[in-house]
C-alpha cells in the first residue's frame, strides 16, 4: 500500500540551542566521569522537570520509565556520543536508540536538551497532527533513529547499526537503551546472539533495571534474573552500575575492553527523583495532576 | 448536526468484556485469560481477584503468549489471549497461523483496544491492519463487536464454537446499537435499519456512526439500510447479496485499513455475484498522532462523511 | 492441450535473481544480502563466493533479520532481506510495519520460494498469504515478477526506488513472458496480448499460464486481453480501469489466499470506479500435500481453470 | 476466513502394532536405563531404516536431522512417556513435541513403530493429498500434539501443555525436542523464560546438538556457545549427555530434581549410523541415491 505518511511538518534543529550544545557537551564528553558527572546532573534534573511539563501538557504519557531512564539518556546525549543537532543525519554520526519507546518524553525532553528542535514544542506532546507523537517517529523528529514502541525492536535495529559501522570500518558506535520488561522479549535475545557473534564492540546495550514493568515487578511477572548471567553467557561484557549515577554511567559507556559488546545493567528507580512516584507501579503510566506536577518540580529544585 | 445514536449514553465495552469473561470462567473450569503485562490494560484485574490461577501472565512476548495459549487448549483448557491488537496480530503472526489455525485449536483471541483506540500512541499502537492480517489466516472467525451486548454475545458464541476465533475489543465508547433479541450467528449480519436506496455495512465503531448516517439521510429523503456485519469471518454473503440487489449502493465503514478488510470482503461477493457501486470507508494508510474521535473525524469516519458517501454513491448510480 | 506458452522453455528465476543481485553489487558498494540461515536456499551462495563481507547471515531469527536490516539501511547500507516468503513475512511482519514500512526504511525483502513452491513441505511452509499481508502494511511496494527478465527488473528498481519494497522471488519454474522493450515502472501494468472480450489479470506463476488461457480462449473465438499486474502495489489503476471500461469481465489469478492479495486490490477499483464481473482464482484455505504444479492443477490455476472462469464471466456478463 | 482444512483422511491406528508398543514399552519404561538401553537401540536402528526408505520413497526430507534425533526420539516415546497410540488424545497422555518439525520423517517413522499409524503407510510421506506431510500436522497423524515446521514453535506450545498439566495438578508431563540451530530464535528464549519462571518441573527441553543447522555449523553461522551456560541462566536445571547413548538418554528423561524444568543438550551427530552422512552439512536435506540408501541400510544391519 503506497501513501504518504503523516501529515505535520517535521520538526527542525534550534540553531542555537544546539550551537550552546555543541560546545558544552564536547567538553563533557572529553571530561573525566568524575569532573562531568555534576553537570551532567544538572541537566539531568531540568530534562526531568520538561518530562513532567511535557506530560501534564499532554494529559498522557510514561512517567515513571521516563523518570528511571533520565540519567542513561542524559549521559549518553550529552556525556558520551559524537552528534550534531543542525546535521542530525551525517553518516558518521553515533547512534542512539532508544528500545523502550514509550518513554518518548524522556527521549523529547533530552532531545530538545540539545537542540534537535526547540524546547517550546515540548507542549505539543501528542496534540492532533504534532511531530511528538506517543513514540518517536523518525520522520518527524531529528534524532530519532528509529520508530520505536512496540519493545524489543531498538535492540536489533541497533545491532544492525553497530553491524554497519563495523563492516564500513568506521569508528562510531551505537547505544541504545532498554527496559528490563522489554528484555522478556525473545527479539532482544536474539539481537544479542548477533551481535555477540559479529563482536560488535562498538555497541553498547543499556538496560533500564528499574525492576517494575507495566503491571508488576519484573520478577513477579517473569523472573528475570539472574540477568547479569544471562547477558554474560549470551557473549556480552558486563557491568553493573547505579543508573542514576553519572559517573558510574560515563564509565560504562566507555568503550569494549573485552572486544565483545558491552551490556550495562543500570538498577534504576522507576519514577526517580519525585518521591511519591518512585518505585511505585501505578506511575507507570498514570498521569500526574496539576498539584502533583507541582509538588514533583518542587522536589526536583531542591 | 446531531443525531439520535450521538445523543445515546455511550458505553466503554471493557467493562462488558471482563464482565462476561467473569461469568463464563465461573460456569466453565477450562477457562484461562493469558496475557503480555497486560493485566491492566487487557482488563483481566477483576478476573484476577476472582481466579487468581487461572489469569497467566508471559510476559512482555506476545509469540510465547500465543505458543503458551495453544498448548493450553492441548492440555484441555480454553484460553481467551487478552493483548494489545496490535501486538497480538502483528507480533504473533505466524503463532496465530501455525499454532491456533492450522493446528485448529481452540483459542480465543481478543484484540484489545483494535483501531485507532490508541489515537496518540501513533501507528506501532495502532491496530489498523488486524482485519486484513486475520482475514488471511485460514481456518480463524472474525468478529467487530459494535457495542456491550455483542462484546458479551461475542465471548459466548466464541466459547460454544470450539473454533479459533479472533475478537476485537471495543475500546472507543459506542451507544447500544443492537436491537433487543437480534440473534448472534455466524455469518449472519444484523440489519438494524431498513432502507431501500442505499447500504451502509459497518462493523464496531462504525456502526453507531452508520445509523447516525442513515438518520441524516432519511432528513435528506434517502432511505438507506444499515448492516451490522458483526462477523467479518464468516461473512454474510446473503445479506450483502441482497444489499447489492434491493438498493443502489454500498458504503462500507470500519475502523481499518483499506486494502483487505470488510471492504474487501464485500467487494469480492459484489464483483462475483451482483454489482453494485460500493465505496469504502477506512483509514488509507499509517494514522498522525491524535485522540480516537480526532482521527475519525480526520478519516471522514463520521455520520456525515458516511451519509456523505452513501450520497455519492447514489449519484454514481444513477 | 497444450499451448504455446506451454511449450517454451522454462526458467528458476533464482539464477537470474542471484546474478542481478551480483551485478548490483558489483556497480553500487552499499548493497548487502542479509539471510537467516538460508545462503542456499536464498540463493545466496555465489554472493557469498564474490562479496564475503557484504553477505551477513543472522541465522535462524527472522525478527532480528528485518531489524538488523533496517539498522544497515540506517546505516547506509541497501540490504537485501532475503528469507523463505512465509516467515519472512510471517514472523517478522511486525518489524516490517515498524522498522521498515513505517520507519520509512531501504530495506528489499526478497520472499523466497513463495505461494506454494514448497509445495510438499506443507502450509506452514506455503506462502500464500503473504500479498493480502503486504498489502496491509502501508507504505510497501509490492513486486511480483512473472520470469527471468522481470525478475531482474523487480530487483534494479527496488535499488533505484528507495523505497521498502516486497519482492516475490519465482522458484517455480515458468517461461519468459515479458514482451521485448516493455517498460518496467511502478503502478504500470503490461498487456501481453490485447482483447476485447474479456480480460485476465494475472501475477507471477499465473501470467503464463493466463497467456494459456487467452491462447486456449482464442480457438473458442473469445478475444482475451492479458495484463501482467508487476505491481500489485502501487496497482496499475488505469488498466484495471480500461479492462472494466473496454472488456465484459475480469478473472484474476494469482498464487494466492483469495481474501486480500491482487483479486481485492482489483474488486475494490472495479466496485468504485467502473462496475464489470470479476472472478477471483487463487488458493481458498490451506492447502493439502503435494508439488506444486500438483496443487496448481488441484486449484484450477492452470491455462484451462482460467480459461474456463473467463467463460463463466461472460456468460454473467451477456 | 473460513474453510475446512486439508482434504486427505487422517490416519488411524495400527491396533496390532500398538498392543505390542504397549507391552514392551511399559515395559521399557519400567525397566532402568542400563537394562533398557539394548532393546532401545534396537528400536532406534529399525526406526533409521524407516528413515531412510521413508525419504527414498519421497525423494524429498531432511535425513541429517532425522538421523541425528532418532535415539531422543525413540527413548522418548518407547521408554519414557506413557502413551496409547489407540487413543491418542487422552487427556491423561504425556505429551511429544517435535519442536524441529523438518525431521517429520524421523517422527513417523517413530510414530509408525509405536502403532499410532500402520508402518506401511510411511511410503506415502510428501504423496499429494498424503496425510504425511512433509511437516507434522495433527489432524492427519495421530500422536502429533501441534503442527511444526516453523522453527521456534513447538517449545512454547510445549510450554503451555506442561503449564497446562501443573494447572490441573495433573501428572503428565511434556517431553519437547529442538534444534541446535532452532535455538537462535528468541521465541525459544521466551518460553525458556516462562518455563522457569513457572517452575515447570514437568517440562523437559532436549536440544539435539548436532552443532550444525541447515547452512554451516551453528558456531560459524551465530555462535551458541556457552549454550548450557545460557540454560542455566535462564532458570533451567541442565544435563549434558550423549545423545546417542540410550542409558544416558532415558537418565537425562528422569523426572526433575530441583523442581526446575530440565534442558537435556544432548550432543548428537548429524546423520547418525551412515558414515557416508556424518557431520557432513550438506546431508541436512539431500537425498540419497538408491545406492547410497542400499549403502546406509548395510551399515545399520551391522
Ligand atoms: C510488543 C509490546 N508489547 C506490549 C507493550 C505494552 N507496554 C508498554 S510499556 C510496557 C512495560 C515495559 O516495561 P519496561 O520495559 O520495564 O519499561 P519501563 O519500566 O522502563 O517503563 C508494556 C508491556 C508494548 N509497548 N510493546
Ligand atoms: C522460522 C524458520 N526459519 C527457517 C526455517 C528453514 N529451516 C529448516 S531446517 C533449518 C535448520 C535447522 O537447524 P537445526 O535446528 O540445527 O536442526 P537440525 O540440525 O537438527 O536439522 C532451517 C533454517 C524454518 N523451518 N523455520
Ligand atoms: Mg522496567
Ligand atoms: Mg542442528
Amino acid at each position: 500500500m503506497t501513501a504518504a505518511l503523516e501529515s505535520a511538518a517535521p520538526l527542525r534543529p534550534d540553531e542555537s540551542a544546539a550551537d550552546t550544545y555543541g560546545q558544552r557537551s564536547a567538553r563533557l564528553r572529553a571530561a573525566s566521569p568524575a569532573e562531568a558527572a555534576a553537570e551532567l546532573a544538572e541537566i539531568s534534573t531540568s530534562v526531568r522537570r520538561d518530562i513532567l511539563t511535557t506530560i501534564q501538557s499532554a494529559g498522557m504519557g510514561h512517567v515513571g520509565g521516563d523518570l528511571s531512564v533520565t540519567d542513561l539518556l542524559v549521559t549518553a546525549l550529552w556525556g558520551t556520543l559524537r552528534l550534531d543537532p543542525t546535521t542530525p543525519d551525517t553518516p558518521q554520526r553515533d547512534r542512539f536508540v532508544l528500545s523502550k519507546g514509550h518513554c518518548a518524553a524522556a527521549l523529547y525532553s533530552t532531545l530538545a536538551s540539545c537542540g534537535f528542535f526547540p524546547r517550546a514544542r515540548l507542549s505539543e506532546f501528542m496534540a492532533p497532527l504534532s511531530p511528538l507523537n506517543g513514540h518517536p517517529a523518525r520522520l518527524k523528529v531529528p534524532g530519532v533513529e528509529t520508530n520505536t514502541g512496540p519493545l524489543g525492536h531498538g535492540f536489533p535495529v541497533a545491532t544492525g547499526c553497530a553491524l554497519g559501522a563495523q563492516l564500513r570500518g568506521e569508528t562510531w558506535r551505537t547505544i541504545v537503551v532498554l527496559g528490563d520488561g522489554e528484555m522478556q522479549e525473545g527479539s532482544n535475545w536474539e539481537a544479542a546472539m548477533t551481535a555477540a557473534h559479529y563482536k560488535l564492540a562498538n555497541l553498547t546495550a543499556v538496560v533500564d533495571r528499574n525492576r517494575l514493568q507495566q503491571g508488576a515487578r519484573t520478577e513477579d511477572t517473569k523472573t528475570l534474573e539472574p540477568l547479569a548471567e544471562k547477558w554474560a553467557s549470551f557473549g556480552w561484557e558486563v557491568r553493573v552500575i547505579d543508573g542514576h549515577d553519572h559517573r558510574a554511567i560515563k564509565e560504562a559507556y566507555a568503550a569494549s575492553t573485552t572486544g565483545r559488546p558491552v551490556a550495562v545493567i543500570a538498577n534504576t528507580v522507576k519514577g526517580k527523583g519525585v518521591s511519591f512516584m518512585e518505585d511505585r507501579v501505578e506511575w507507570h503510566h498514570k498521569v500526574p495532576t496539576d498539584e502533583q506536577v507541582r509538588l514533583a518540580l518542587e522536589e526536583l529544585n531542591r | 448536526m446531531t443525531t439520535a445514536a450521538e445523543q445515546s449514553p455511550t458505553y466503554d465495552c471493557r467493562a462488558d468484556f471482563a464482565d462476561e469473561l467473569a461469568a463464563l470462567a465461573r460456569s466453565d473450569e477450562r477457562i484461562v485469560a493469558v496475557c503480555n503485562d497486560s493485566v491492566g490494560s487487557s482488563n483481566l484485574v477483576r478476573f484476577r481477584e476472582e481466579f487468581p490461577t487461572r489469569l497467566i501472565n508471559v510476559g512482555i512476548a506476545e509469540q510465547d503468549l500465543v505458543g503458551v495459549s495453544a498448548g493450553l487448549a492441548n492440555a484441555g483448557f480454553i484460553p481467551f489471549v487478552s493483548a494489545a491488537a496490535p501486538f497480538l496480530t502483528g507480533r504473533a503472526l505466524e503463532q496465530i497461523k501455525a499454532d491456533v489455525a492450522y493446528t485448529h485449536r481452540h483459542v480465543i483471541l481478543c484484540g484489545q483496544s483494535p483501531g485507532m483506540a490508541y489515537g496518540e500512541l501513533g501507528p506501532t499502537h495502532h491496530s489498523i491492519e488486524d482485519l486484513s492480517w486475520m482475514r488471511a489466516v485460514p481456518g480463524l472467525e472474525i468478529i467487530v463487536p459494535a457495542d456491550p451486548a455483542e462484546t458479551r454475545s461475542a465471548l459466548r458464541w466464541a466459547v460454544a464454537s470450539g473454533k479459533p476465533t479472533y475478537i476485537r475489543i471495543p475500546r472507543f465508547k459506542v451507544p447500544a446499537v443492537t436491537p433487543a433479541g437480534a440473534p448472534f450467528e455466524a455469518g449472519r449480519a444484523t440489519r438494524i435499519v431498513d432502507g431501500t436506496d442505499v447500504t451502509v455495512i459497518a462493523v464496531g465503531t462504525m456502526v453507531s456512526r452508520a445509523l447516525g448516517a442513515a438518520a441524516l439521510l432519511e432528513r435528506q429523503g434517502i432511505s438507506a439500510r444499515v448492516l451490522n456485519m458483526t462477523f467479518v469471518e464468516p461473512l454474510d454473503r446473503e445479506a450483502v447479496l441482497a444489499a447489492a440487489r434491493e438498493t443502489s449502493g454500498i458504503v462500507t465503514a470500519e475502523e481499518g485499513l483499506l486494502s483487505g478488510g470488510l471492504g474487501a470482503a464485500v467487494a469480492r461477493v459484489v464483483t462475483e455475484r451482483h454489482l453494485v457501486p460500493v465505496r469504502m470507508l477506512g483509514v488509507p494508510s499509517f494514522a498522525p498522532t491524535g485522540s480516537t474521535s480526532f482521527l475519525l473525524e480526520h478519516f471522514g469516519l463520521t455520520a456525515e462523511g458516511i451519509a456523505e458517501a452513501a450520497r455519492e454513491i447514489l449519484d454514481r448510480a444513477r
